[in-house]
């Protein structure tokens, strides 16, 4: 390069200034709650700063007060679209350092009921991508399947948004009776759906024109900023926490995990829908498959006596509310178990002093690892650009904010 | 000299078109646009909206919408350029409305002796004055995005601007073929060419409709050319600090061009007023037993009939598109018009020329 | 430097032997005085190191070829204020805070916890953002919620609470009931 | 039985004539316009015969209720007794258990002995329907009910519910005590399918 051309300055020269947009707190395209400061040359992005912490509602201030099986309604709100899972993350963890083994049916339930979690994140994270390219039809197809989702977590945990279903060493209760005609009768709709959602945008054009090749990330940078999830395996990354280290039951249950090849966008957006073929087949192997049995642990210190027990047996109610009042005593010790949340790694890192209350409950969440590198994608791109990455990146205000 | 037949006439379908533009489709599209796309995505759509507990499946709605807006406060964002500020969502409406002055909605009818046209104004020059007045609409969406003291607006009619400038100069290309096959450039004279179904420009310029559909929905910034307006970009784009009668008047223009251009295509490519297979005075001879003066009003009232449902399906074929498809991106916008639509118009018009030299196409 | 074995819990998802990461880190600071303790509980392979050689122990794990831990996939703090009892070190050096590591290898698919304690009276620790950048924001929000200085790191600034909060809301002697200036009274 | 991993389809080169934006998007408005028809179809069909021919899942809400399954946790009520006195012995267990702390009991004693709540306040603005309170009560007094219409008011004051307001009969709880007794331990046998 020679000096003259190092010298010249086109906006100096042409008298143009940068533009700085504040995108957000409440902007259409920041579906959690987040501000981006954006400075804009014409429409390029020279500069960005992400600020998070608008839905910090102290999930570990809150925890470290509550007892054990009071965390769960916590858990619900972390990644609200797919709220059984950290359920079943901080169960996990809790019943590592309890050393607790659950029954099989349990974890067959919990397997069922995390992959529909699952699966309601992709609908909700896609058809939010699709709306926000406008292609609204497409955004309210995949509504209706997550409502037929939520439908059927309805009936099995009694909410549709904040399941509360899991518990330490078990869950609440049995799945309702003609659960597997539902599951069938919903999936046949949802595929339906699904392919309607395909087919209005995987190969039309206009959408591979703004997904392709935006947003991209290299594999290496992607492992870098700690990037789990969907997301990293839309860079080729073969990593997935059910494969790498199998809790459940998924080291006995058949099934594919899509694996993206650049890392941008539109990688990202084929294993989402792909993960909820998956999912679906997921939950149908193991409807088939599911054993017959309890669904609690067999340990009076942990599983919570049924309303005939408590009320007629004076020994189990005094248990009860020894329990109740002072929290059920889990050994001390410290424990981090990773799950496969719908964003990628969700880890609890579960520290106990040996008291009836988490000493320290952290939440590791995946899409504030994601959200950090948002400057790495979208610097140098047009503004336009900013949405579709910002949804694929899926931030969730309330697991990233906690 | 103007007579006063000729006068009232004139005043008669000049009050006709805005009955038929501002006070038909304007709230009938907003109702369309609702129900249509709640039952394309298996919803049920606005249906709350009652008076005296008739809902009339949610027609009542545009009524609603139009008195809520009314009575908003009229805001004017501090820093603003007040006095342009309010004149943009004029400058923006008009243009809609008055190019309807040279689409034909009839044919000529003689009714008790007087030759009567249904076209406000048969310019010669029809096709071009839409063009001219269509191009206007641009002043309205730059300086409502410039004199709103926004960065968004200012985005949005940067965007606009560079959008709809650059889609006119397609569209006009995209008309040249139709106007060498019917060696007119009066819109009436077109529609009259097509009274024959088999010189419809549908079939004989079908690549032109697509393309002028195509660069009109992009003059009219609706999805998936909505870039300067995109909501989850720049919030609202040009129209962000605008509400009540203001906003009304950018949200009339919007729908007000939607007709405008499903007016524009049915002249151009579905023969107007016509219908297949039958000629007016066919027409008028077949319902002769309703007198002279009673088959050319008859006759009218079809025509005029049959135009609004084929403008009705038009508009419906728009708001489809509308709901179906993503949105572009700025830059790839941009691209389509200069790089895809221009050569391909261009194309066509080498392709027109040369059917009618050689005689593939027929001559009108 | 002492090793405890993996206790009888934790059937669930350890296994009891010793894996490789922890082993190769002991041998590595053997008698070096780097490794303060380690140990296995649950299957998780905990490695407690000085914050002075933090940044030293984080070089080894992500660049040794049988290590390989390319990703860090969490950061936080525990406050052990008045529980130092529970890792007896903490009393030892009459450390208050634990930084803990969470790192992770793809390609040889093990974890290794590594933490590191500090007295209240000296909370700074260097930043691992050059080895990893996605510590960035993880460090943040430690030093937002504990008030843990990252030394060396770009932009350390709070990031889930606003610049005027007052105090560290993690830290246990922090009242779960306290009112910020900014918010006012409860109403 | 395996986990494997395979690459998705990029489908990275589009023929000419799918560049051209025409194909697909002709084939995604055959897509809307066939959800259009159906559901055309189905609502004049509706106006002939009733509800079930509906292809859209949308309801029209006052006029038609959804159904509410069992395990539905909707408002907390306490249960009334046959003899009008409330169940509740005010231990104070939801008080406890409660994540947002929404419930405060003031107990106190009849003259037969009997423990009661003189006042049970719960804070419905502030309550996250979780259904702890429930789960920990041993003498099924606090109820999830099945109830979620009345949940709405203009001031937070007024979602501040007293004994009085939460009292619901037993027989109105009938099929939400069912579901919770089946729970844990409990009666109910899943049978697939």
């Amino acid at each position: 390069m020679t000096d003259a051309k190092k010298d010249y300055d086109f906006h100096k020269e042409s008298h143009t200034e940068r533009m700085v947009i504040n995108m957000g707190p409440s902007h259409p395209a920041t579906h959690g709650t987040v501000k981006f400061l954006v400075t804009l040359d014409g429409e390029t992005i020279e500069d960005i700063d992400v600020e998070i912490g608008y839905l910090h509602r102290a999930f570990e201030k809150e925890c470290e007060n509550q007892q054990w099986s009071g965390v769960f309604p916590y858990t619900d709100r972390l990644d609200y679209t797919a709220s059984v899972l950290n359920n079943i993350g901080y169960a996990l963890a809790v019943e590592k350092l309890i050393g607790l083994k659950t029954p099989e049916r349990c974890d067959y339930i919990r397997t069922i009921i995390g992959e529909m979690a699952r699966m309601s994140g992709h609908y909700t994270n896609l058809g939010a991508g699709a709306l926000e390219l406008g292609a609204l039809s497409a955004f309210i197809y995949f509504v209706e399947a997550r409502e037929l989702v939520w439908d059927l977590l309805e009936s099995v945990c009694g909410a549709r948004l904040t399941h509360n279903y899991v518990r330490i060493g078990g869950l609440i209760s049995e799945l309702p009776d003609g659960f597997g005609l539902g599951v069938a009768k919903a999936f046949k709709k949802n595929r339906e759906l699904w392919s309607d959602f395909d087919k209005l945008l995987t190969k039309n054009r206009i959408f591979l024109d703004r997904m392709r090749d935006v947003g991209g990330i290299s594999a290496e940078k992607a492992i870098e900023w700690g990037f789990t999830g969907p997301c990293l395996r839309a860079c080729g990354v073969p990593f997935d926490v059910r494969k790498a280290e199998p809790y459940l039951i998924y080291d006995q249950l058949d099934f594919e995990i899509p694996l993206g090849s650049t890392g941008d966008n539109f990688d990202r957006y084929l294993v989402r829908m792909e993960e909820i073929n998956q999912s679906m087949r997921i939950v149908e192997q193991c409807l088939e498959k599911m054993p017959e049995g309890p669904i609690n642990v067999d340990d009076p210190n942990w599983r919570q006596p049924s309303k005939d027990e408590s009320s007629k047996k004076i020994e189990s109610l005094i248990f009860h509310f020894k329990a109740v009042i002072e929290g059920q005593k889990v050994p001390a010790g410290e424990v981090y178990q990773p799950i496969e949340g719908a964003n990628g790694e969700v880890g609890f890192y579960v520290v106990s002093n040996g008291g009836g209350k988490p000493y320290k409950c952290r939440c590791r969440p995946p899409s504030f690892a994601l959200t950090s590198a948002m400057p790495q994608l979208v610097t140098g791109s047009m503004l336009a650009d900013l949405i579709p990455t910002f949804d694929m990146i899926n931030l969730i205000g309330g697991e990233c904010d906690r | 000299m103007i007579t006063l037949p000729d006068l009232v006439e004139t005043v008669v379908k000049i009050a006709f078109i805005l009955g038929l533009t501002i006070g038909f489709y304007a709230p009938i599209i907003g109702w369309i646009e609702r129900k249509q796309s709640a039952v394309m995505q298996d919803r049920i759509g606005g249906n709350r909206a009652a008076i005296l507990g008739f809902t009339v499946i949610g027609l009542f709605h545009s009524l609603a919408d139009a008195i809520k807006l009314i009575f908003k406060e009229d805001f004017v964002p501090r820093g603003a350029e007040t006095a342009l500020h309010r004149l943009a969502p004029v400058i923006s409406v008009v243009p809609a409305l008055i190019a309807f002055a040279v689409i034909p909605f009839g044919g000529t009818y003689n009714l008790w002796g007087h030759e009567t046209r249904l076209v406000i104004a048969d310019l010669d020059v029809g096709v071009l004055y839409v063009f001219a007045i269509a191009s206007l609409a641009t002043y309205g969406v730059v300086i409502a995005g410039w004199a709103s003291n926004n960065n968004w607006s200012l985005l949005g009619a940067l965007r606009a601007a560079a959008q709809m400038f650059s889609y006119e100069v397609a569209m006009g290309l995209t008309i040249i073929g139709l106007v060498m096959f019917y060696q007119s450039l009066s819109l009436v004279e077109i529609v009259d060419k097509q009274e024959n179904f088999y010189h419809w420009g549908i079939i004989w310029h079908f690549p032109a409709f697509i393309l002028f559909l195509t660069c009109a929905i992009a003059e009219n910034k609706r999805i998936p050319f909505d870039t300067p307006e995109a909501e989850s970009e720049l919030v609202a784009g040009y129209f962000t600090e605008y509400s009540g009668m203001k906003f009304i008047m950018f949200w009339t223009a919007e729908f007000l061009e939607i007709v405008t251009i499903s007016a524009l295509c049915v002249t151009l490519f579905f023969g107007g007023h016509q219908i297949p297979f039958v000629t007016v005075s066919g027409l008028i001879d077949f319902l002769g037993f309703l007198g002279p003066n009673g088959a050319n009003a008859a006759a009218m009232l079809i025509g005029v009939a049959v135009f609004i449902i084929k403008l009705t399906l038009l508009i419906m074929l728009q708001m489809s598109i509308r709901w179906t498809l993503p949105r572009f991106r700025y830059d790839q916008v941009m691209k389509l018009g200069w790089k895809m639509i221009l050569p391909a118009s261009l194309i066509w018009i080498f392709l027109v020329g040369a059917g009618i030299l050689t005689g593939v196409m027929p001559a009108v | 430097m002492k090793s405890d074995s993996a206790p009888a819990g934790g059937a669930r998802s350890g296994d009891a032997t010793s894996g490789p990461p922890l082993a190769i880190v002991i041998e590595k600071y053997a008698d070096m005085g780097v490794v303060i303790h380690t140990h296995r509980l649950h299957g998780d392979e905990t490695v407690v190191v000085h914050a002075e050689d933090i940044l030293d122990v984080m070089n080894f794990l992500r660049k040794d070829d049988r290590l390989n831990f390319d990703m860090m996939m969490d950061l936080t703090a525990v406050d052990y204020l008045d529980n130092q009892n529970l890792n007896p070190y903490l009393a030892e050096m009459n450390a208050r805070f634990e930084v803990v590591y969470h790192l992770y290898s793809i390609g040889k698919n093990h974890r290794i916890r590594v933490k590191a304690p500090l007295a209240e009276d000296n909370l700074f620790i260097n930043s691992i953002t050059g080895i990893w950048g996605g510590a960035d924001w993880f460090e943040r929000e430690a030093f937002d919620m504990y008030g843990i200085v990252f030394r060396g790191h770009p932009n350390l600034k709070r990031i889930l609470l606003y610049e005027k909060f007052e105090g560290h809301p993690l830290r246990k002697d922090y009242p779960k009931t306290k009112r910020q200036p900014l918010i006012g009274p409860r109403n | 039985m395996a986990i494997t991993f395979k690459k998705v389809d990029r489908n990275a080169k589009l023929t000419l004539w799918e560049a051209s934006y025409v194909p697909e998007i002709l084939r995604g408005m055959s897509i809307t316009m066939r959800h259009f028809l159906t559901n055309m179809a189905g609502l004049v069909m509706e106006l002939a015969g009733g509800r079930k021919h509906r292809k859209i899942m949308t309801l029209y809400y006052p006029e038609e209720d959804p159904v509410i399954p069992p395990s539905y946790r909707g408002r907390p009520a306490l249960v009334r007794r046959s003899d009008g006195l409330e169940k509740c012995v005010a231990c104070g267990l939801c008080e406890v258990i409660c994540p947002p702390h929404c419930i405060s009991i003031v107990g106190a004693e009849r003259e037969n002995g009997e423990r009661y709540p003189l006042t049970y306040t719960l804070d419905g603005s502030r309550c996250i329907f979780c259904g702890l309170c429930e789960e920990a009560c041993p003498k099924e007094a606090i109820i999830m009910s099945h109830d979620w219409k009345n949940l709405c008011e203009y001031d937070r004051s007024k979602m501040i519910y007293s004994k009085e307001q939460l009292l619901y009969p037993e027989r109105n709880l009938v099929r939400r005590l069912e579901a919770i007794r089946g729970r844990y331990f409990g009666i109910k046998r899943y049978k697939n399918n």
